[in-house]
């Protein structure tokens, strides 16, 4: 990796940030009512990228015309964003999404009512612009991850120190949380001694692996996902993949929630479509639970809500599970109409899913 | 003896007053509370009839006295034009006995039988004569009879007899002694004078209670509602069993000369195409025609094109005076719609459906069900509303569809609206004697469910027009601001100047739009200031074209080129560059404040697309007065001359 | 020439033929449809009310023949007593001439309207005439007479007579030819007929459709409803005006006699005391009394002390017959709740109420509203539910209270339920002829109201008493599995021995349940198994009481000593041991499935509080049976003497 | 400290739950109906422990008996329970609080229906057993919290190991995860060199203190409650309150909810008022936001719920905020209507948090 400072990221930014203003002061200059085009961020619009082996956003746009009202007032935000994050980036600030909204306060007319408006528009802004929020010097609320296993990273920290942490040997037993920025000027992988990386779903399976020492008995590097993942998880998830060039495998419920996780993970999410090259990591499997296992397993299970199923449909109709095994599933599971946990393996006892189930699975996967 | 010959010798003939003394819940004398309304109200009606029969501006004058617990003397008077004295027996004593039945026009009364039921209430319940004083004009003497009915033979008694003095030089005054209870509330006395009066604003009605307290309910027009006109059966509207009768009856002595005497619309040349299509013979007498003779009539009758019948026997309140009348209801309504429909004249007897729609009025809330005034022939109906075909006819329509809440798309809607159905008929089919409700006949079902759906579509344009207008006002108001707004704070990031923003801000409007303001100043009128903003990116040409409220004055225009015909106020066409505005003033005088509440104006010269706030002008708009009545066809002219022959 | 003058000569007397031929929708002859179905319903009550006058099981014959488009000839014809030559036209050619209208007593027709308006219906929209077959009796011919009315006159006129042959002993038959309009629905002769069927048991009625399809309703009883009683008017619910009528036309000479003969209830004591009480001399003639004598007579009344009317002039239909008709309507039916309440007789005439409510029918689903089965004297009202007392009764009672689901607490409620009203009086006060719906008379509101809630309540109870009685059965089951398990676990924690367990249970159910258990075979009957359980911590000695339904066949108790008395089934008395249980067993025969749905059960000897799945047994429990005509009270006894004075 | 081996543990958690099953036995061979008695768990039902400064259950008691269908089915439940527990003891495992419920899929009768069940039948054996669930070896899916700041603590590893951690130097910038049993046994608190500890809501307000060196600059340690905080964090705040003797200061958002976390952070929460001696820090202090907060500072807000005044209203009546403070301040905001959240603070720029509105807040408080 060459060295990238701060600075310059910085600058390219602004750069792009800028053009966006041109165009609207060139649209009053020339009397044209100001607009921005966006791509349509919906299932529909998005298309396999060849060349990074993800899910990225077709042609299709929608235009943000100054015509209706709300139009407008998405305008004069993207003016009052802009010159925000520039204030950041010239005092070398950084800011949550929740603070931006509030930020807004001050902005008159252009003030957000709801913090999903102001969220939104800056993920409008990552479209347009083909840059990342990490670059605008936003981040979310939202936890990062904690990994638990033999890697090595060096974080740089606030003050600009290096710190080198083992995440088995350097760490107590909820394992080294992961900063919100995982990018690399900020944390760097030195090395790795697992054979693969296991994300999951909850903490509680999580904490299940830990105690019954899976990571060392296995030679597995545990990744707690904490729902649906943050961007930074799955950041560092391609990173692990990419970096090191070990298999991922993702542990999740049997739900069509669990299986939206898993989309986001190795596709690419819809929302963040405009960069999953950056976040979808393609070679990730899916473990399990899956529709099957309920039945091989006899697992405990709860009905299909009528959202489970409407999630389920949708998801048929989704590009990126348009493989067979991903359609069998699916469609397996609205016939079964049960939907399962992964904690639910309790059932057989504390041990069985580090003792019987992970072993099978990975087998047949050929992971171990 | 068998069984059939006792029974038979209980068979005997029953009076129809014993009939109705018996049934007289019919009549509207279920109980003692309606029983007082009951009263009035063919008192009542009874003289408004007789006033405009005579062409008299009625001035009807009710009293009520408690003379004991649940005893009340009941006073109606008019002005009308009296009873001449050997008529009065008749006329108040017997039942089924008067001059509207057989005549084939518009009354209230009809059946003869309402105000001779009055008469025998109170003789039953608190056995006394009623007693009427009458006086036919000036050069006659007034006389005062008391009388009371022989229910066993329906046939008038006469207790007493004399001539007295009285004030008036012609009409009528009646006395009678009853049982009964006075309410005040939804179905009260003081509720049939008031609505009564919404719909005859000809009449002055005055009502004192037994309390004293003494309301005058004033004359708000001068003018009688036109005169209606005694007509013929029409072919196409008599039964089979009603053609024999007629035949049997007529003074004619050929078929011809007994279609074109007997009935309306039907000349000698109708006549002789009904013979011919018939196969009966024209110079057969009508007196000797069979059944199967009068069946082939009949399929005739509907074979031969004929004229509809005229519809001058039919008097109808009218748009105008229906907004007038709702108007002092329901002050604040935002909305008025009326409708008149056609008379419906095939088949049946004639009538004609009006109807009203009431929008936003405070009165009525968002969560009730909506308030029905129901009328037939200008008389209020109180009574029995869920069994009215005016209820059901509202109940079938889908009021989602217009706007109004409604559980399951049926049944009576809930939000803040009046609706009101007035049915005008040559005979209005009650349900029942009490005349509550107006009996469910599929074709007046129909002509109330189209009447009360071309309202609700005013309504629910009325409806969607605010809140469209109010969403383009806010628009205008928020681009105004937010633009120039972006282009600064564009600027701002790029370090520049202001660009200059008004023609993207035109490009973003794109319409004329046109904002009336309304102030209105005791002892002033109306200020009436219309604005016309023409947001669009070019210079347009425009005239516009206000309506004025047709009883005001119109005072001050400004511009002052203008053009006034039927209520449309119109200035010159002005050219108004992009971005500018120019506005246009008036004044209005005579009316009362919540008479002027919004101004329907009209834009000409410019694309219908491009108008807000306005309609775009259309030639044909036609201007809104009362219905006149039909003009006689020629064809009945010719009646005349083949009666001389 | 006065205006008065001018009118007068317009007036004109009405013949009540001619005004009924105006108003027939009065009648009911609103529209085609509704015109057809009430022809076949006054015939058919005509026919009713003629068979049980003479004490004939009714068989009932309708025949509808479709002529050609719109036009039918209708055919009814039953076993009646037959009409004697002499008063056919009078019966059916002329309005307002009857039998039943000068009687107090029920009876479905009254008015002597009916079937003539039916002839006149006729022969106005057909132009053809009646015609009428009738026999007396066996040894009298059979006549076959064509008649049809004038109706300006309101007089028949027969228009052939012939001696005919017809192999009935006595009957009549009807046949009218007129314009219609067939359908089937909730609006239709099918259901008229039907729910005809379901309130007349005893009648058997047969209906040809147009398309021939034929419908037996067979009769379920063989007994006639007890003869009604023709009775004279009660002092106390008569009006002044009708006294001073009976007054005038008595023959008696003397205010005691006249008292005593012309009134029910009045013996000479009470006579006596009337006078004295009024202040009118005894010996006064009746004819000459004055206004304020009869005012006088009528206070009194008010004051002395009478017995109430008789009231075997009505015929309620009774609770049992109400429930078998509404269990052929609704044979899945989780409760069918009757009530019918005592005559009211004080003011007006007598008029008595029976309800009932039907609950968790399939047919009847949960979202929508309740159905509401309308009947006066036997008849269904198929038309007007909302103008109808009946429904207003229903619409104020707020039926949250019942567990039934009503928005805002008024209105028809929603629910798996039916309302059945009946009213039977000597005189419905119907709204209009076309009897249709009850007027809106206060008191038979309320007699309604509290008829129907009391059926209501016992819904209600119906539905508490299920959900307990599932609730108990649940525990018990889960009971008896869980405490076993917590024994053996709290055991096997400890490594013990399962520790006893059934003490433990027998306090924790604390109660004595009773469950039965119902199995029908075909050609065998209902086999009922009754299990009393003893879930106390102490033996209990019980005995139990079942209700055998009436019309089924006891067979096999077991065991056998047993009593039996007003259908009430009773064991010995019996010990049951704590935690033991003991079955008892039986077999109905002769009812139908549907007719055993639950066994209403009673235990003697222990504390209600310890009782599950059956009631206590209370000696006052009454046996429920149609009710009885009243007692002839001694007073009346005194006229007779009086008379031959 | 004095140290408590595992194995003693164990024994004594199974002597109490022995008791249990034995009352049940005795009452079969009685005849009587099975019971158990517990302490009423509201907020009716607490009254301030003088010796211990917190809040606890009082005197009123409910019966659970086998008379009602429910209550069986709890006894028999306890008893399948107490079983579990046995066996975890007896081969030194644990269990999540979901694993359980997923465990009892095999106990026939006794099964739960919902997760809330089997967590409250714990909390029923902790009540009256007057163990801790850890005790039984049962623990939540909750999260650990964070800590960053110059302390050092002792960590006892699943391994054996022990592990020596500063939780300012040896971590990264997302701090030192806190593993979900904070007892001595597991992890020990060495040193700190902080002046006091500053507990806080939202995760967006840690990173910011730490992105603005608040720890450093203030001698502070941060510590991220997570929203309602789980049991080990309050058992952490505890103990560093008690073992170092520093003030605790609790900064969180101006709602209901909020006033709610802090009683249970400072009072006890009243689910778990059985061990309140255990999990409450009595002298910790509410910083803010406070009600008059938001008038002093003019912070934006959003108006009171319906559900917000209720509970409002019923904090008002709650034995545990009866002081004149609390008392004025929930009155005042009721009369105010409204409620605001510490980000709002982001109104007047990035830095207000640290460089105006704690060191105000915290003079006044004195801790500063």
């Amino acid at each position: 990796m060459s060295a990238i400072t701060e600075g310059e990221v910085g600058q390219a930014t602004l750069e792009e940030l800028y053009a966006l203003a041109e165009g609207v002061y060139q649209d009053f200059t020339d009397g044209r009512v100001p607009e921005l085009q966006l791509p349509v961020r919906s299932k529909s619009n998005i298309e396999f990228d060849e060349e990074h082996g993800v899910w990225k956003y077709g042609d299709s746009s929608s235009t943000r015309s100054a015509k209706k009202t709300n139009g407008a007032k998405m305008l004069l935000r993207t003016m009052y964003m802009i010159n925000f994050i520039r204030e950041m980036i010239e005092t070398n600030k950084s800011s949550t999404l929740r603070e931006m909204y509030y930020i807004s306060e001050g902005w008159d007319l252009a003030k957000f009512a709801k913090q999903s408006e102001s969220d939104k528009l800056a993920e409008d802004l990552e479209v347009v612009t083909e840059l990342m929020r990490e670059d605008f010097k936003l981040r979310p609320e939202e936890d990062g991850a904690r990994i638990l296993g033999d890697v090595t990273v060096e974080e740089t920290t606030r003050t600009g120190d290096t710190r080198v942490i083992n995440c088995r040997d350097d760490v107590g037993d909820a394992g080294y949380s992961v900063p919100f920025n995982v990018e690399e000027e900020k944390l760097s992988l030195r090395s790795i001694d697992c054979d693969f990386v296991i994300a999951i779903e909850t903490g509680g399976m999580f904490d299940r692996l830990v105690e019954n020492g899976f990571d060392e008995s296995h030679r597995a590097l545990l990744l707690h996902l904490k729902g649906q993942p943050a961007r930074s998880t799955r950041r560092l998830l391609k990173r692990l993949n990419e970096e090191f060039g070990i298999p991922t495998v993702v542990f999740l419920d049997a739900d069509p929630w669990s299986y939206r996780i898993f989309g986001s993970v190795a596709y690419g999410a819809i929302k963040t479509a405009h960069i999953s090259e950056h976040l979808a990591t393609p070679g990730a499997q899916y473990l399990g639970i899956t529709p099957s296992d309920i039945v091989n397993y006899d697992l405990p299970t709860d009905a299909l809500t009528e959202q489970d199923e409407r999630a389920l449909k949708s998801e048929l109709s989704d590009p990126r599970f348009q493989d067979d095994r991903w359609q069998g599933e699916i469609e397996f599971q609205l016939e079964l109409g049960k939907k399962s946990e992964q904690q639910a393996l309790a059932k057989y006892g504390l041990d069985f899913v580090t003792d019987t189930y992970l072993p099978e699975k990975l087998g047949e996967m050929g992971v171990l | 003896m068998s069984i059939a010959n006792e029974l038979a010798e209980k068979q005997r003939e029953i009076s129809v007053s014993e009939f109705f003394e018996r049934n007289k819940h019919i009549l509207g004398f279920d109980n003692t509370t309606r029983a007082l309304i009951t009263s009035i109200k063919e008192g009542v009606d009874n003289a408004l009839d007789a006033c405009e029969e005579a062409g008299v501006l009625p001035e009807i004058h009710v009293e009520i006295d408690e003379l004991s617990d649940d005893e009340y003397k009941v006073v109606i008077e008019d002005n009308g034009p009296g009873v001449i004295k050997r008529e009065v027996p008749n006329v108040f004593g017997k039942l089924l006995y008067g001059s509207r039945f057989h005549q084939i026009r518009q009354s209230r009364g009809q059946q003869g039988i309402g105000i001779s039921a009055v008469v025998m209430y109170g003789q039953l319940t608190s056995g006394q004569p009623t007693t009427v004083l009458t006086r036919v004009g000036p050069d006659h003497p007034a006389y005062r009879l008391d009388l009371r009915i022989d229910t066993k033979k329906n046939e008038p008694e006469i207790k007493n007899e004399e001539i007295v003095d009285w004030e008036k030089d012609h009409g009528t005054r009646l006395e009678i002694t009853m049982e009964g209870r006075y309410v005040r509330g939804a179905q009260s006395i003081f509720e049939y004078m008031r609505t009564t009066s919404v719909v005859n604003p000809h009449a002055q009605l005055t009502l004192v209670e037994p309390d004293g307290t003494r309301t005058v309910f004033p004359r708000a027009s001068e003018d009688l509602p036109p005169e209606t006109v005694e007509i013929k059966p029409h072919p196409q509207g008599i039964e089979l069993g009603q053609l024999q009768a007629m035949a049997k009856n007529t003074e004619a002595t050929k078929i011809t000369s007994f279609l074109q005497k007997d009935f309306c619309r039907v000349g000698l040349s109708t006549a002789r195409k009904i013979c011919e299509a018939s196969g009966v013979r024209e110079d057969r007498k009508p007196k000797y025609l069979k059944t199967d003779d009068c069946k082939d009539l009949m399929k005739a009758f509907d074979e031969v094109r004929m004229v509809s019948p005229p519809t001058d026997c039919l008097s109808p309140i009218g748009e105008a005076l229906i907004r007038r009348g709702l108007r002092t209801e329901f002050k604040d309504a935002d909305l008025i719609a009326t409708t008149t429909r056609d008379p419906e004249v095939n088949g049946g007897p004639p009538f004609q459906v009006e109807a009203a729609v009431v929008y936003g009025a405070d009165k009525i809330t968002e969560e009730e069900q909506v308030e029905i005034l129901r009328y037939a022939n200008r008389v209020p109906l109180l009574y029995q509303r869920g069994g009215c075909v005016a209820t059901t006819a509202i109940e079938k329509i889908d009021w989602r569809r217009y706007d109004l809440d409604q559980r399951g798309g049926q049944g009576i809607p809930r939000g803040s609206a009046a609706i009101l159905v007035h049915v005008a008929s040559t005979n209005v089919p009650f349900t029942s004697e009490s005349k509550d409700a107006i009996a469910n006949i599929p074709k007046i079902e129909d002509e109330i469910e189209l009447a009360v759906r071309e309202c609700a579509r005013k309504m629910r344009s009325h409806i969607r027009k605010g809140k469209k207008m109010r969403k383009l006002r806010k628009k205008e108001n928020i681009i105004r601001q937010i633009i120039p707004q972006i282009a600064e704070k564009s600027a701002q990031i790029l370090d520049r100047d202001v660009p200059d923003y008004e023609r993207s801000i035109a490009n973003i409007m794109n319409a004329v739009m046109v904002t009336p303001e309304i102030t209105y100043e005791q002892g002033v009128g109306h200020d009436v200031k219309v604005r016309v903003t023409n947001y669009t990116s070019h210079g347009k040409k425009v005239r516009l074209i206000v309506e004025i409220p047709p009883d005001g004055t119109l005072e001050d225009p400004n511009p002052d080129k203008i053009g006034l015909e039927d209520n449309k106020l119109s200035w010159e066409e002005i050219k108004i560059d992009s971005g500018e505005a120019r506005t246009f003033e008036y004044r209005i005088r005579g009316l009362p404040p919540d008479d002027v509440s919004n101004v329907d104006a009209y834009l000409d010269g410019i694309d219908a697309a491009l108008i807000a706030g306005a309609e775009e002008w259309e030639e044909d708009t036609v201007p809104e007065t009362a219905p006149a009545p039909q003009q006689i066809d020629p064809d009945e002219e010719e009646i005349t001359k083949e009666v001389e022959v």
